[in-house]
């Protein structure tokens, strides 16, 4: 009885502790400070939408959390989110007229994209960001011939109903968030799969001579990243009815600083999704704070940067590895 | 002589990690020319004890003394001022630097601010040649076996010249015939008037090299005494407070002949044309001195290295399994020497190294059971004797935990083959016979062990046959009853390959 | 003869197109109006090759392609900079070498060139401002938007704006934003900044993805649209029409390359260009709205329509008329 | 006895420089070949103004590689390079043309190089901060700063610096052979070679009497002022300033370095690999105009050439 209560007081402070809730603290504490500055800020409404903006570097983070626990690191995101928002809407063909069949071929083209990154890594072997970023250069290029040569409004039903749609009050966008949230988070911490993951970013040696699939897990990583990314760019074609060339680039820098800080360790092995989630509304947070701050660009990006900072000066000590 | 102040000496020192008290009121005084060994189980403090020694951490309460005077904050650079030299439990080198380089790390000889290579190269030579350490001084540590880095380790304790000298299990990976030079040369320091502090698990090395001994229990000091007078057995009563049992199993030999694995013509790494049959039931020791090429023998059967056969069998499967989930697949199961970088997720909890295995055999969607992990860790660290809070990271575990917990992680899966290389590298001497029996027991059930070893008295009393190894051939496979530390320390020698060639 | 010409090179000439980044859609049908312009040109025997160079967006690149340019011994570079002041040095060396230089779009400031093509991006900001004050009647809270911070264009359409809005002190700027000339940063920051501040009375935008974002952004809060100026975006104008818009927009139009690449094959063969070519800001209102959308379907969505050109254009251009 | 000294410092440092080609050698080869592929395209390389050139153009991403891969060594890493780039260029052109003159503007740029540095360092290694963070948040504080100086380009630097360091001249050639020396020389310090010890095994290096705090903190210092000098570098040779040149210096670095076979974890990797990778990069985009590649075919090649150049040696160490 007793043992219990102390082993509940002892989780309940692991918590407490932990940098997920640490940052969900420091959100919370961000937009109760600036409703009080700016009152439109801290409206309903503005929170949804910043939720809602999360939602996207929130899916991009979600693979680029698997890749950076899995020791490695995904610089071709915003590659992907471009050709998925620009390259969807030229595959929208009359067949299908809910448009899924469109998007399932985009999400599988992604997928494959990500899954030639993880091939790279662990069978050629080349750097995690040499791979990607070799990977991103080929898509600028595959950018150059597709972009700018048909329409590319989307005319797809479904792209149109995530972006805009709000059942029950909720942005689908969000809804989607969540369901990939939720899937993200037992995939990483409630499967063999995620435990392997864990396990390589770690110690890839250890974890090969322990007889985990090195190569296949670094390629599902990769592969998720892929699938995660391509996703986020069908929403944010949703969200802007029409897809552009460098429509993903703000997502690179964001899922990385989404990720790190919400406490996963860049050098692999620790870490959760479960953190990147208010990592990326934290973003967004204080970009939004930043926005309606009137000063010179100069003082915004000095702003910017040592909230960062600040905030991390709360909740991101490192404990020591090695 | 009695009379002569402590050079090193430690008054009532506390030390806790994260308000777990690992140390409490400890004192320990190193006299010139005398050995002073420092026993307990894993996880007793020892190495957190010489750590407050030599500055590495401060202590939470009581004084170190160096020449009978306190000195107030301890840090290693002072220490090495003072004349005190540590080999490192866990080595302090850096694979990417070269031998010397390592050797000299911070004391380099120096000439208008900068490393003179010239000094250093001759400085660093002395202490090499010391410990037998003939690799060209160029070489990265990164490229060396354990056993070699452990030496590098030595050497660069040596190169400072020290008046105090402590060894934190310097001799946990050497074979028998490294472990004699080491133990000559410690003869030979004390002789020139060095206090040494000298930490094994290995208790015959002890009996034979020390002169006094301090015992810790589980943070306490429980003896301070001569060793005059004390045999191995009464060691062991001090560090477990009872009567020890005997160390190795009484066993049948009860090999059968079917192998459970058999190559012809292996190389791999830097054995080559290797002929081996691996038989049910029996436990094969592998010897030789350190770095010949065993640890190859091993990762090319279990398919961690590419390797060349002319054909084996494999559990009746034939060829070598490609890749670490075949070779775990048809049963056989491996466990690194070096802990640290092979073996164990450091930054993991206790409970995930050991289920490790699982996750990597299990399907991959496979939900997890957090309760049934901490079931199955809790049960297997109670078979294992691991200490401590399983679900704190496995880097808070003292070496000989870590090994055990190493070792382990392969047991839930029933392997028909253990490949272990060194698999009682720093561990206590009550927990090394708990592996011994295991080991036995496990042959006994008719599945297969291959002993790498290093502790030359392991592969004499647990064995039923040991090939022993030099420049990457099997040069000896000596038979139950021919079977003694001698035969296998010439033939690792090549003193006897006329003999072996007959 | 004209500004670093010195008359020993003979046609056929090859043609450099030193490209800050060539990704954008903008720069695309840019590309495509040189590309047309050196076929007609090849057709007269003036031009034989066109070698293109992408920056990546890096200026730093850009003043090792136009190095490498020069080594290869192109007879002209045309050039969009990526920054107004690097290439500045690179660029005397070509000219000393006796290259023709034609700069538009982003210029650098150097007079060793041989013609500078561009509209006034001060005069850009003034006439937006103009418009935009008068559309709200003289006073009211208005937000800017504007480019990329640290860039000459983005600053020089600002600064073009000041002396308008000092002018009318009852004109309240609530904020300003600096963000990529691009449909979703101008939309977030927007959304956000509507929230921040209830009233607003116009939007200054200084681009045209910029202005598509902030439509965009009042659309999906249910807010009524405000008078808003604007540029040629294909987006901005379809929102133009169907939210009924008071607006104005003008233009960069991508026929400068065209025109660049003309400019450069004149002033090799001989004839006087001016130092700067103004190009006159076309200007897209109500009257006129209507001519761009009829011809939308042959650019690309994202792209900009712009104003038709041809040939005569071009002399009239080139003789200052 | 001083030549026996000399021949064993030779016996031992020789052998030790060559097992550090070891891993890059497959780079070099790379490097070597693109360099004759230019040599042959461009045979005006040869030329005192076409050495001097092409040198130009490769300096500052060497700098910056190095900047980058000291802190990798350490385990450290900057996501600030580009900004403290773009701030020493702002500095330079601001202050050389006014009345500090030009030794006062170098002193103003090593400064904010040095001293931005070593309070980076300060934050990751004694608050113990994730360097990446604190290194992004870093870049928008210098970012900003640099807009402050100088709101959009422009600025100045006086003509001579300008024809000195960036004429025809082998100015930055012979910049980069002192830089290389001194770096060199700094190995050869015991701090040093400490980077190595404290990159990857800080317990160890700690244990051994290594001031690895120190060694870092030092790196962090080192790494800003080759940044800034690279920005000063970048204002000679345009002749003024910029407050957002060196945007593309921060990735660029990075992989310069990783392509030279810097790790992530510390420790492992050298600075000649490093300098390898940014040549690598810096001659490509030369070689690819001289093969006449079209834009969409630049960017295919380019990525094919980064990953060949890390796959193909590997491939082969695989074969062995
Ligand atoms: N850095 C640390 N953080 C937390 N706990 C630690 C740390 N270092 C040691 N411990 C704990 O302190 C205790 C003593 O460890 P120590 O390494 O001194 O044991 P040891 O006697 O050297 O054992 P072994 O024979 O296995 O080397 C162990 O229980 C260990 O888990
Ligand atoms: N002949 C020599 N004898 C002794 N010492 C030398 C000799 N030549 C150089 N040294 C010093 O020894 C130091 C060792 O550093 P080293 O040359 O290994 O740097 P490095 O890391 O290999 O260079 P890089 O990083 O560029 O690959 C040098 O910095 C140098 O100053
Ligand atoms: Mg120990
Ligand atoms: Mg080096």
């Amino acid at each position: 009885m007793n043992a219990n209560e102390t082993a509940t007081g002892k989780r309940a402070t692991a918590i407490l502790r932990s940098r997920p809730f640490l940052t969900v603290a420091i959100v919370i504490a961000v937009w109760i400070g600036a409703s009080f500055a700016s009152p439109g800020f801290g409206a309903y409404g503005h929170l949804r939408y910043l939720i809602e903006l999360a939602a996207v570097i929130g899916l991009v983070a979600a693979g680029q959390t698997f890749v950076v626990i899995a020791g490695g690191i995904d610089l071709s995101v915003a590659a992907i989110v471009t050709v998925s928002a620009v390259g969807l809407p030229m595959l929208s063909w009359q067949a299908d007229p809910t448009g899924l069949t469109a998007i399932l071929a985009v999400l599988a083209m992604t997928t494959a994209i990500g899954l030639v990154n993880g091939l790279g890594v662990a069978l050629l072997r080349v750097h995690p960001m040499i791979m990607t970023l070799a990977m991103a250069t080929f898509l600028q290029g595959l950018l150059i011939i597709i972009a700018g040569g048909s329409a590319v409004t989307a005319e797809n039903l479904l792209v149109k109903w995530l972006g805009n749609a709000r059942p029950a009050g909720i942005p689908a966008g969000i809804l989607l968030w969540l369901a990939i949230s939720a899937i993200m988070l037992v995939a990483m911490h409630a499967t063999s799969f995620g435990a392997r993951v864990f396990a390589l970013g770690a110690n890839p040696l250890a974890a090969s001579l322990s007889g985990v699939p090195v190569s296949a897990t670094t390629m599902a990583v990769y592969g998720i990243s892929g699938f995660t990314s391509g996703l986020a760019g069908v929403l944010v074609l949703g969200m802007n009815g029409q897809g552009y060339v460098g429509i993903g680039d703000p997502y690179l820098l964001a899922s990385i600083a989404a990720v790190v800080l919400g406490g996963t360790s860049i050098l692999g092995g620790l870490g959760t999704y479960a953190g990147s989630i208010p990592g990326a509304i934290l973003l967004v947070t204080i970009t939004a704070l930043i926005t309606v701050v009137n000063a010179s660009a100069g003082w915004r990006s000095i702003l910017f940067g040592s909230l960062i900072l600040g905030l991390l000066l709360l909740s991101g000590r490192e404990s020591a590895r090695r | 002589m009695t009379s002569t102040a402590p050079l090193l000496a430690a008054r009532g020192v506390s030390k806790a990690f994260f308000g777990n008290p690992v140390l409490r009121e400890v004192s320990i005084a190193l006299l010139p020319g005398r050995v002073h060994a420092l026993l307990g189980e894993n996880g007793a403090g020892k190495s957190t004890l010489i750590n407050l020694l030599s500055g590495a951490l401060p202590p939470d309460g009581g004084t170190i003394e160096v020449d009978g005077r306190p000195v107030s904050r301890m840090t290693p650079a002072g220490a090495r001022q003072a004349g005190i030299a540590v080999v490192q439990q866990e080595l302090s080198l850096t694979a990417s630097l070269s031998i010397a380089e390592n050797i000299g790390l911070g004391a380099y000889p120096h000439r208008f601010g900068l490393i003179d290579y010239g000094e250093l190269a001759a400085r660093a030579k002395a202490a090499c040649d010391l410990v037998g350490l003939y690799e060209p001084l160029s070489t990265p540590v990164g490229r060396l076996s354990l056993g070699r880095r452990q030496m590098v380790e030595i050497a660069k304790a040596l190169y400072r010249n020290p008046r105090v000298l402590i060894l934190d299990e310097p001799t946990s990976s050497l074979s028998a015939t490294e472990t004699k030079i080491l133990t000559d040369l410690l003869e030979k320091l004390r002789g020139q008037g060095i206090a040494i502090l000298y930490i094994s698990h290995r208790l015959n090395e002890v009996m034979t090299l020390c002169q006094h001994v301090t015992v810790l229990k589980d943070g306490i000091c429980t003896a301070d005494r001569s060793l005059e007078g004390t045999d191995a057995a009464g060691l062991v009563r001090l560090m477990v407070g009872r009567d020890p049992g005997d160390l190795f199993p009484q066993w049948q030999s009860s090999p059968s002949v079917t192998p459970a694995v058999a190559v012809r013509n292996l190389s791999a790494g830097l054995m080559h044309d290797v002929d081996l049959d691996i038989r049910t039931g029996e436990v094969l020791g592998i010897g030789g001195l350190v770095g010949q090429g065993q640890e190859d023998l091993l990762l090319g059967l279990y398919g961690a290295i590419p390797a060349r056969i002319a054909s084996a069998t494999v559990n009746g499967v034939s060829g070598l399994p490609g890749g670490v989930p075949k070779a775990n697949a048809l049963g056989l199961a491996y466990v690194p020497a070096d802990r640290k970088r092979e073996g164990l997720h450091l930054i993991h909890s206790i409970v995930t190294n050991l289920m490790l295995p699982g996750f990597a055999r299990l399907p991959a969607l496979k939900p997890r059971s957090r309760r049934a992990e901490r079931e199955a860790a809790g049960r297997l660290a109670a078979q294992f004797g691991i200490k401590g809070d399983l679900g704190r990271a496995a880097q808070a575990l003292s070496g000989g935990n870590q090994q055990k917990v190493a070792l382990a992680k392969w047991m839930p899966h029933d392997p028909l083959v253990l490949l272990l290389n060194d698999p009682t590298r720093g561990v206590d001497v009550e927990t090394k016979r708990e592996i011994y029996h295991m080991l036995r027991n496990f042959a006994a059930a008719g599945k297969a062990v291959v002993l790498l070893s290093s502790d030359t008295p392991e592969l004499v009393h647990l064995c039923d046959r040991v090939a022993v190894i030099r420049e990457g051939r099997i040069v000896a496979m000596l038979e139950r009853g021919g079977l003694s530390e001698e035969a296998i320390v010439s033939a690792a020698m090549g003193a006897d390959r006329q003999k072996v060639a007959a | 003869a004209a500004n670093c010409i010195k008359g020993d090179r003979k046609a056929p000439y090859t043609i450099g197109w030193a490209n800050i980044y060539s990704v954008p859609t903008w720069m695309k049908q840019t590309q495509g109006t040189i590309e047309a312009e050196v076929e007609t040109l090849k057709k007269q025997g003036l031009v034989d090759k066109l070698v293109v160079t992408d920056a990546q967006g890096d200026a730093n690149v850009q003043i090792q392609q136009i190095q490498s340019m020069i080594d290869s011994d192109v007879d002209a570079i045309i050039l969009i900079a990526g920054s107004s002041t690097a290439p500045a040095r690179v660029l005397a060396d070509a000219c000393a070498k006796g290259i023709a230089i034609i700069n538009f779009d982003s210029l650098v400031d150097t007079d060793k060139v041989t013609a500078k093509v561009n509209t006034d991006s001060s005069q850009w900001g003034d006439q937006a401002a103009k418009f935009l004050i008068d559309a709200i009647g003289g006073k009211g809270k208005i937000l800017i938007l504007n480019g990329p911070a640290g860039v000459s264009v983005s600053d020089d359409r600002r600064k073009g704006a000041d002396a308008e809005l000092k002018a009318h002190p009852d004109v309240k700027i609530l904020a300003e934003t600096n963000t990529p000339y691009n449909v979703a940063p101008a939309q977030e920051a927007v959304t956000s900044l509507l929230f921040a501040n209830p009233e607003i009375d116009g939007i200054l935008s200084l681009g045209g993805a910029l202005s598509a974002g902030a439509v965009l952004a009042l659309d999906k809060q249910g807010r009524e649209q405000v008078p808003i100026t604007g540029e040629n975006a294909r987006q901005f104008l379809e929102l133009w029409k169907e939210k009924g818009l008071k607006s104005w927009a003008t233009m960069q139009p991508n026929w400068l390359g065209a025109f660049a690449t003309y400019v450069a094959v004149q002033a090799l063969e001989g004839k006087d260009v001016p130092a700067f070519v103004k190009i006159p800001l076309p200007v897209i209102d109500n009257s006129n709205i209507d001519q761009y959308l009829a011809r939308a379907a042959d650019f690309p969505a994202d792209g900009y329509i712009y104003s038709p050109y041809d040939q005569a254009l071009f002399e009239k251009l080139l003789a200052g008329k | 006895m001083t030549s026996t000294s000399a021949q064993q410092a030779g016996a031992l440092y020789w052998p030790v420089q060559g097992r550090r080609n070891m891993g890059v050698r497959g780079l070099f080869v790379v490097v070597l070949a693109f360099l004759v592929a230019y040599g042959v395209l461009f045979p005006g390389l040869f030329t005192a103004s076409g050495f001097a050139k092409f040198t130009q153009s490769w300096f500052p991403l060497a700098l910056v590689a190095m900047a980058q891969a000291l802190l990798m060594l350490t385990g450290g890493i900057s996501l600030a390079i580009g900004a403290m780039v773009s701030l020493g260029a702002v500095i330079a052109a601001t202050t050389m043309a006014g009345p500090l003159g030009v030794a006062g503007g170098t002193a103003a740029v090593s400064l904010a190089g040095l001293g931005i540095g070593a309070m980076t360092g300060f934050i990751v290694v004694r608050l113990r901060l994730p360097a990446i963070v604190v290194t992004l948040a870093g870049s928008f504080i210098i970012g900003g700063a640099a807009l402050l100086i100088l709101p959009r380009p422009g600025g100045a630097i006086p003509d001579w610096l300008s024809n000195l360091l960036a004429g025809n001249t082998p100015a930055a050639f012979a910049l980069l052979v002192v830089i290389i020396v001194l770096w060199k020389l700094y190995l050869a310090t015991p701090l040093g070679l400490s980077l190595y010890a404290a990159g990857e095994n800080p317990v160890g290096a700690y244990r051994s009497g290594v001031p690895v705090d120190g060694a870092r903190i030092a790196a962090y210092a080192i790494s800003g002022l080759l940044s800034t000098g690279a920005g000063l570098f970048v204002a000679a040779q345009t002749g003024s300033g910029d407050p957002i040149i060196g945007a593309a210096f921060t990735l660029n670095s990075i992989a310069a370095a990783v392509l030279g076979g810097i790790g992530f974890l510390g420790g492992q990797g050298t600075m000649r690999g490093a300098l390898a990778g940014s040549l690598l990069l810096s001659l490509m985009i030369s070689v690819m105009f001289f093969l006449g590649f079209t834009p969409v075919a630049q960017y295919v090649a380019q990525g094919l050439i980064i990953i060949g150049a890390v796959a193909i040696p590997q491939l082969r160490k695989g074969q062995q």
